[in-house]
């Protein structure tokens, strides 16, 4: 019954576009009301900045967005913290839908939540954006038709920094994680890929240390004992500000080639100054002063006006968020949720860092990646990527056999 | 008559002190028995063994033809031991009924019913034993707002609700005012007639003990020294020595007493009214200590003794009343202030520090610059000093006693508070303290000394009072006391 | 493994003990003189770690104002915890233990929350002054110079509360509270004032190893976490109130960490738990005699 | 008798309750029910049974992961993994109450703290089967309880089908047993009571139907969390028993309401949430030590209670 009604909805839904598609030049459409997108992410605790940037990105968008309206409608928004816990966040997203009766959900930067919430959505017929966490599971084996993401994720990530290290010719690896959902994918891509780019690849060894150890020492030291030639850190936030300390402190880097994602990405390196060692190797999605282009000067200005300070990664998936969903409402000429999210599929958004594609198969916004070797430089107050390449996006990510392949184990 | 219960030849030590050394006593079915001795003899000590709070070093317990000697405590509980406790054990949240009800399900063994509710099991009986006890009128009232005396009477109904054969009852009317000690009596003696129980009680009270008691049976120092009927105990001679301290040496005794009175009032306690939780001690107690006085408060064991004491340096403030030293109102002090002010106390069951060494209870207790110092008190107490590295727990009982009073002095107090100095001691051990005692009244400290050692105290102090149930019965001179035959048997057992 | 690498990890292991013995030597003081399991703990601990950031910062992060930072934690700390057992928790030593230990709770989640409002969610880093920067090499093993200190700082805690518990009056009297307040108190001690001064040295050590962890990691919300559930069990497996057992606890714990990383890599973080896990199921009341 | 009445009225409310409330506050009931029979199942040993239960919560959390594990990644069918939480639950309790039930009060929920930190560590490292710090989510449940008022209508009967029995556990023999335990243990010793039986037993029933709260979780939420296994969510229920009134029986359920209405009342307008519990429960022990339902009942007189004895300096050995 559920599934029929389901049928029902698409074939209409792919009547509406197709005739919409067909009708070029459509009639004017006024939106009733606003429309209300519900944010759940972390808004204490460490990983807050995370959050907090990724809002900020979203609110700059929003106000040029609003300028003109959708529609004659307004983007609104309403925040519910998560404090990094699911259940919090699972729970939020309930009110936000029923309560608040909000019209998407957005969020967060806990993979977990995200996963949470994802499914929730799923039953609920609510289109979830993701915009901060990176578990490839979220549009992988996970992904369904209401949740999509605007940010890079694990297999991206993995795939690219095993792809630039692969180069180097290293083969004897040890990895090294925090024990949590991120840490995980993150490493297990990585390791994928390193596989597949260089079979000959082996594994020294691995290390998993808890979320919140403050002594990272024993685990370093233990490594450099083991000799491997290159070493593999998956972590992020305040974990990865402690392995770059720690690294920093013992000369770990300069004695062991180390690879983390986003470890040339400016919300880690500017709050750790001088603390933070040189020579690492790093992968992003966004980097505020590169590439240098007008498009990414303006969003770069616009956001030190509006901040104070320049915008992190998180910043630019808020950014670019507000952005897809505009557009999204702007091509389904609908507040109907289904047709948000066909609207939303295949959409391509001019952004800061040129043209992204929201992938209709997975629902992954295609973004290029950046990689990098952490370096000091005169004109910053923090680290730098050093010899940055980008990598196109569609060059980093899982097919969409892949996902395919991956969402059918799953299940 | 067969015997219910034999107990032969029990040992049990606690930390290195031995509480209970040899002690033996029978219980023929249908017997009323009493075990009578001075605080410490080991009497609750030897409860608990018998009943399997504790279970002994040595020695055979039987009940009922069975050897019961390493049965836990319920196990011996449903084959016919039943008891109370000398302090009041009853559960506290608890309706008087469902107090009696929880009992009669225990023995029902419906502990482990479910579901089903508990009206349903044993109702009737614990009606009945309410019945038996007085108590229906309370069934509702929560056991915790009870006077302490129907507490008591509540906790015999919870051990007949094991439908014991035989009663162990700890100090059963201790605390109890008069009216309520003469009900208690009489439903012992009927449980005892009309339901053939057999019971075995200890008790400080020998109005109660040779009313009551078909035989007695004495302990001294952990031992049982004699037994036989109450007449038979009461002209033992051995017994008189010592339960009642020697009568003789006190008879010998001639020294001449510095009559000290006139000396200004130091502690002036006056109208004194205090509680344990609800159960109202201390009634109306006054009395004065005059500088350079040695005063004895004579009483039993439970009589109020160490309660004024206690309400004296604000471990059990007065609810009503007021004490007064030196001019300064004690009451709504705290202990700490008291002692401050020169009041030294030395508590009845010694409380030295267990993890500190001997020189660090000294020194913890080390207060102002008077005469007395280390160097002093080690002079008084040689055996301290020689082992002043050892831990207070290592100690013997009557080096404890010693380490108690030692560490009052060096607080320099100007008013001693000494609470059975004696309790639990050695002859010769008594000897050393009494010497030492007389010392410090020689070099003017003025002391009062609670005690039920009616020759020690006698022979110590210059004056005093006699406590009985919480009230002040008798005041007057040693000489006085000693002619007063009326209060000495009836108060004091003598 | 080689014997090199053994002795490595074992020195690395020893200055992670040592903050965990600072830190649960506070808390095995308190539950043995006040009998308190002090549930905001761990929160004291990262207020000393902010703390010290904060002076740190306000000093422009001189190098010269480095140990007073560090200074500053354990006092601002111990301040705090005496203000609250002052005001409140003296008030409550009465009341049965669950109400205390609620307290305690009920004073984590403000004080908690108030770190966050005070210092916001970022995370900071409190950098030594040059002379304590980089490492040195010990038994081939590059250990932090910083490290250094906090082994230092391990047996010299461990030596001053040996000498306040048994050379000074006051620690004799708190060890003599801890058995029998009311002894002391007839004695002319105000224990009150005992309790209050040995609550604010448990404190004391909380903001103490705070502070001397600052300077080795990232200063978070959250840092009190696992730190008080580990220096919870580190003084139940060595014996609740045993200022000796705290000591065992958290070498048993720091050492079978970075040790185990040399056996199993994979699994070292569960290893102190493993071996608490084992000695409590054999000697459920710790390994050193409890002060309960 | 006006008991019976209250608790009518109770019931025909909750019956009510889907035709009348909107989703969200129909799931939020459905919420508070779960947590108030997670509360209740924890008062049964804390306020009847006088033990230091100090990580209630790791039974919730085992009632709810061995269903959720059992359902998605052992295939098993829904009903039966949902009947195999509680089982595991009472097992849990069984095995850790084995351990703790010999020692003091503050030992016993020491040891207990330490013990269930150990099964929150594991439900948080075992990724392949717990999903880490992930937990598991989209758990799919029994066509029947897909709709929001089809699990709330299973939660309804079961919380009230549990409190019924808990209510007549309470009111047994058992009950009364262990509230003379939790009175005075040595003297129900000499009773003639198997003091530690009769506390294992209650901790065992009491893990029991915090793992039937787990499991209706796990119906309400299709998801199940490592964070219900924390001891900050142990200590949470411990606010809740002691807010509604641990001397009572509704104490808890009310305590619960309290707890979680006011946590999304409040998270509404706040981050600052835990600081307004922290405050509000410093307030209740200064000024309601009793809980709301206990204070009521003293000021109503339906019993005469007394204020519970201080314990005295060297209680721990109680």
């Amino acid at each position: 019954m559920a599934a029929r009604r389901w049928w029902v909805l698409l074939a209409v839904g792919a009547l509406a576009a197709a005739s919409v598609a067909g009708a070029g030049a459509a009639p004017a459409v006024r939106f009733d009301r606003n429309i209300k997108v519900g944010v759940v992410d972390t808004y204490s605790g460490p990983p807050a900045v995370f959050g907090n940037d990724a809002l900020n990105g979203f609110r700059l968008a929003l106000q040029e967005i609003n300028r003109d309206g959708i529609h004659g409608a307004r983007i609104e928004f309403v925040t519910r913290d998560e404090r990094f816990s699911p259940e919090i966040g699972l729970s939020m997203a309930r009110e936000l839908v029923l309560q608040e009766r909000v019209d998407l959900l957005v969020g967060t930067i806990n993979s977990a939540t995200a996963l949470a919430i994802s499914a929730f959505a799923r039953e609920q017929r609510v289109p979830f954006i993701v915009w901060i966490s990176k578990s490839e599971d979220i549009t992988g084996a996970r992904g369904h038709r209401y949740v999509f993401s605007t940010t890079e994720n694990t297999a991206m990530a993995g795939k690219a920094l095993a792809e630039a290290v692969a180069r180097r010719g290293f083969t004897r690896f040890w990895l090294a994680a925090e024990d949590y959902e991120y840490g995980h994918r993150v490493t297990n891509s990585f390791w994928r890929f390193m596989k597949r780019a260089k079979p000959e690849a082996t594994l020294v060894g691995q290390t998993w240390w808890r979320t919140g150890e403050p002594d990272l020492v024993p685990y370093l030291t233990q490594i450099l004992q083991a000799r491997p030639q290159a070493v593999f850190f998956g972590t992020g936030g305040a974990g990865m500000a402690n392995v770059l300390r720690t690294m920093q402190v013992i000369g770990f880097a300069q004695r062991v080639p180390s690879a983390i994602h986003t470890a040339i990405d400016v919300t880690v390196l500017r709050p750790l100054g001088a603390a933070a060692p040189e020579g690492v190797f790093g992968t992003t999605d966004y980097l505020y002063y590169y590439p240098d282009t007008p498009a990414n000067r303006k969003f770069v200005q616009d956001f030190q006006a509006a901040y104070g300070s320049p915008p992190g990664f998180p910043a630019f998936h808020g950014y670019i968020t507000a952005y897809f969903i505009a557009e999204a409402y702007r091509k389904a000429r609908s507040l109907d949720r289904d047709r948000f999210v066909e609207a939303l599929e295949g959409l391509r958004i001019q952004t800061p860092v040129g043209e992204v594609e929201m992938r209709a198969c997975d629902h992954q916004a295609v973004l290029p990646m950046i990689f990098g070797v952490t370096r000091r430089d005169p004109g910053f107050p923090h680290l730098v990527a050093g010899d940055p390449v980008v990598l196109p996006g569609r060059d980093v990510m899982p097919t969409c056999d892949d996902v395919r392949r991956a969402r059918e184990q799953a299940r | 008559m067969a015997d219910l219960l034999r107990v032969q030849d029990l040992w049990r030590s606690y930390g290195g002190f031995p509480a209970v050394r040899g002690a033996s006593l029978r219980v023929a079915a249908g017997e009323v028995v009493a075990v009578i001795g001075p605080n410490g003899a080991g009497k609750t000590t030897l409860f608990n063994l018998i009943t399997g709070v504790l279970l002994p070093d040595r020695g055979r317990v039987w009940f009922a033809g069975a050897d019961v000697t390493r049965w836990p405590a319920h196990r011996r509980c449903r084959a016919g031991v039943g008891r109370t406790f000398q302090i009041a054990n009853v559960f506290p949240r608890l309706s008087v009924f469902d107090n009696v009800h929880a009992a009669c399900l225990a023995h029902a063994r419906k502990g482990f019913e479910l579901l089903r509710a508990a009206r349903r099991f044993a109702v009737d009986e614990a009606r009945r034993i309410l019945q038996l006890t007085g108590l229906e009128a309370y069934a509702d009232r929560l056991a915790g707002t009870l006077s302490h005396g129907d507490q008591r009477i509540l906790e015999i109904a919870l051990a007949l609700a094991s439908r014991p054969r035989l009663l162990v009852l700890d100090e059963p009317t201790a605390g109890m005012s008069p009216e309520e000690t003469i009900s208690t009596l009489q439903l012992i003696a009927r449980l005892n007639r009309e339901h053939g129980l057999s019971v075995l009680f200890c008790e400080h009270d020998m109005e109660v003990v040779f009313s009551t008691a078909h035989r007695v049976v004495v302990m001294h120092q952990g031992r049982t020294i004699a037994e036989g009927t109450p007449g038979e105990v009461r002209s033992n001679p051995e017994v008189q020595r010592a339960y009642l301290g020697g009568e003789e040496a006190e008879a010998a005794e001639a020294r001449t007493r510095t009559e000290r009175s006139g000396g200004p009032v130091m502690l002036d306690v006056e109208g004194v009214h205090a509680y344990y939780g609800l159960s109202h001690v201390l009634f109306d107690v006054s009395l004065q200590v005059q500088e350079g006085e040695a005063v004895f408060l004579l009483g039993r064991n439970g009589a109020g003794k160490s309660t004024t004491l206690k309400s004296v340096v604000g471990l059990v403030p007065p609810r009503r009343g007021s004490v007064r030293y030196r001019g300064h109102d004690l009451t709504g002090l705290s202990p700490h202030q008291v002692a401050r002010l020169g009041v030294g106390y030395v508590p009845d069951d010694r409380r030295i520090f267990p993890d500190l060494t001997v020189l660090e209870n000294l020194e913890v207790a080390a207060r102002g610059t008077g005469y007395w110092t280390l160097e002093r008190v080690f002079e008084l107490f040689p055996v301290l000093r020689e082992k002043r590295h050892h831990r207070g727990s290592h100690l013997s009982g009557g080096e404890q006693k010693m380490l108690a009073i030692a560490r009052a002095l060096v607080g320099n107090p100007d008013l001693l508070l000494l609470d059975e100095p004696m309790e639990g001691l050695a002859p010769r051990l008594v000897r050393v303290l009494e010497e030492r005692i007389q010392q410090l009244k020689a070099q003017g400290l003025t002391v009062l000394l609670a005690e039920q050692n009616v020759a020690s105290a006698l022979r110590l102090a210059d004056r005093g009072y006699v406590i009985d149930d919480g009230r002040i019965r008798f005041e007057g001179s040693v000489q006085e006391l000693r002619e007063n035959h009326e209060v000495r048997r009836r108060y004091l057992m003598v | 493994m080689d014997a090199a690498a053994l002795l490595g990890q074992l020195v690395v292991g020893l200055s992670r003990a040592m903050i965990l013995f600072i830190v649960s030597a506070g808390l095995t003081l308190v539950l043995g003189v006040l009998r308190v399991p002090n549930v905001f703990h761990g929160s004291l601990y990262m207020l000393g770690a902010f703390v010290a950031w904060t002076v740190a910062e306000a000093a422009g992060f001189h190098p010269a104002a480095f140990w007073l930072a560090l200074a500053a934690g354990p006092v601002a700390t111990a301040l705090v915890g005496l203000a609250v057992e002052r005001v409140l928790l003296s008030r409550l030593y009465h009341r049965e233990h669950l109400m205390l230990i609620l307290f305690t709770f009920g004073v984590m989640l403000i004080l908690n929350d108030l770190v966050k409002l005070l210092w916001g969610p970022t995370y900071r880093s409190l950098v030594p002054p040059p002379s304590l920067q980089g490492a040195v090499t010990v038994l081939g093993v590059a250990l932090p110079k910083f490290n250094l200190v906090l082994l230092a700082a391990g047996p010299l805690v461990a030596w001053g509360l040996w000498l306040f518990a048994h050379r000074t009056r006051a620690g004799k009297v708190a060890r003599a509270a801890a058995t029998d307040r009311d002894m002391v108190a007839v004695l002319g001690t105000d224990v009150s004032r005992v309790f209050g001064m040995a609550f604010a040295l448990g404190c004391l050590l909380a903001g103490l190893g705070g502070a001397l962890v600052a300077p080795t990691t990232s200063i978070t919300l959250g840092m009190d976490h696992s730190l008080l559930i580990d220096s919870f069990l580190i003084v139940i497996v060595g014996g609740l109130g045993n200022l000796w057992g705290a000591l065992v606890g958290s070498l048993l714990f720091g050492v079978t960490q970075s040790v185990g990383l040399l056996v199993w890599p994979q699994f070292a973080v569960a290893f102190p738990y493993a071996v608490t896990a084992a000695v409590l199921l054999i000697r459920p009341t710790g390994l050193l005699r409890s002060a309960w | 008798m006006s008991g019976w009445i209250l608790v009518g009225l109770l019931a025909a409310a909750l019956a009510v309750a889907p035709v009348v409330l909107p989703p969200f506050l129909l799931y939020l009931l459905a919420l508070i029910l779960v947590t108030g029979l997670l509360a209740t199942s924890l008062n049964l040993v804390l306020g009847y049974g006088g033990l230091y239960q100090f990580h209630h919560g790791v039974f919730y959390g085992i009632g709810a992961y061995v269903a959720a594990v059992a359902i998605t990644r052992l295939d098993w069918p829904a009903w039966l993994a949902f009947a195999a939480g509680p089982v595991a639950a009472a097992a849990a309790g069984l095995v850790i109450g084995f351990f703790c039930v010999r020692l003091s009060r503050l030992y016993f929920g020491m040891l207990q703290l330490s013990l269930g930190s150990f099964v929150w560590i594991v439900a948080l490292r075992w990724y392949p089967v717990t999903g880490g710090d992930n937990g598991i989510h989209g758990i799919p449940v029994p066509a029947a309880l897909q709709s929001l008022p089809a699990a709330y209508a299973l939660v309804a009967v079961v919380v009230a089908g549990c409190l019924a029995a808990l209510w007549a556990v309470v009111r047994s023999p058992f009950g009364l047993t262990l509230q003379a335990i939790r009175d005075n243990p040595q003297r129900s010793e000499v009773m003639g009571v198997d003091v530690r039986a009769h506390q294992l037993a209650a901790m065992v029933l009491a893990a029991f139907f915090a793992g039937v709260a787990g499991v209706l979780y796990v119906a309400l939420e299709r998801s199940v969390f490592p964070n219900m296994l924390f001891w900050v969510l142990s200590l949470e229920i411990l606010v809740m028993c002691l807010l509604g009134g641990w001397f009572t029986f509704s104490g808890p359920l009310v305590g619960a309401a309290v707890v979680v209405g006011l946590r999304t009342l409040v998270g509404r307008y706040t981050e600052y949430w835990t600081l307004v519990l922290g405050v509000l429960l410093i307030l209740l022990i200064f000024f309601l030590p009793e809980g709301i339902m206990g204070h009521l009942q003293q000021r109503w007189g339906a019993h005469r209670t007394v204020a519970p004895r201080p314990a005295p300096a060297g209680d721990a050995r109680g």
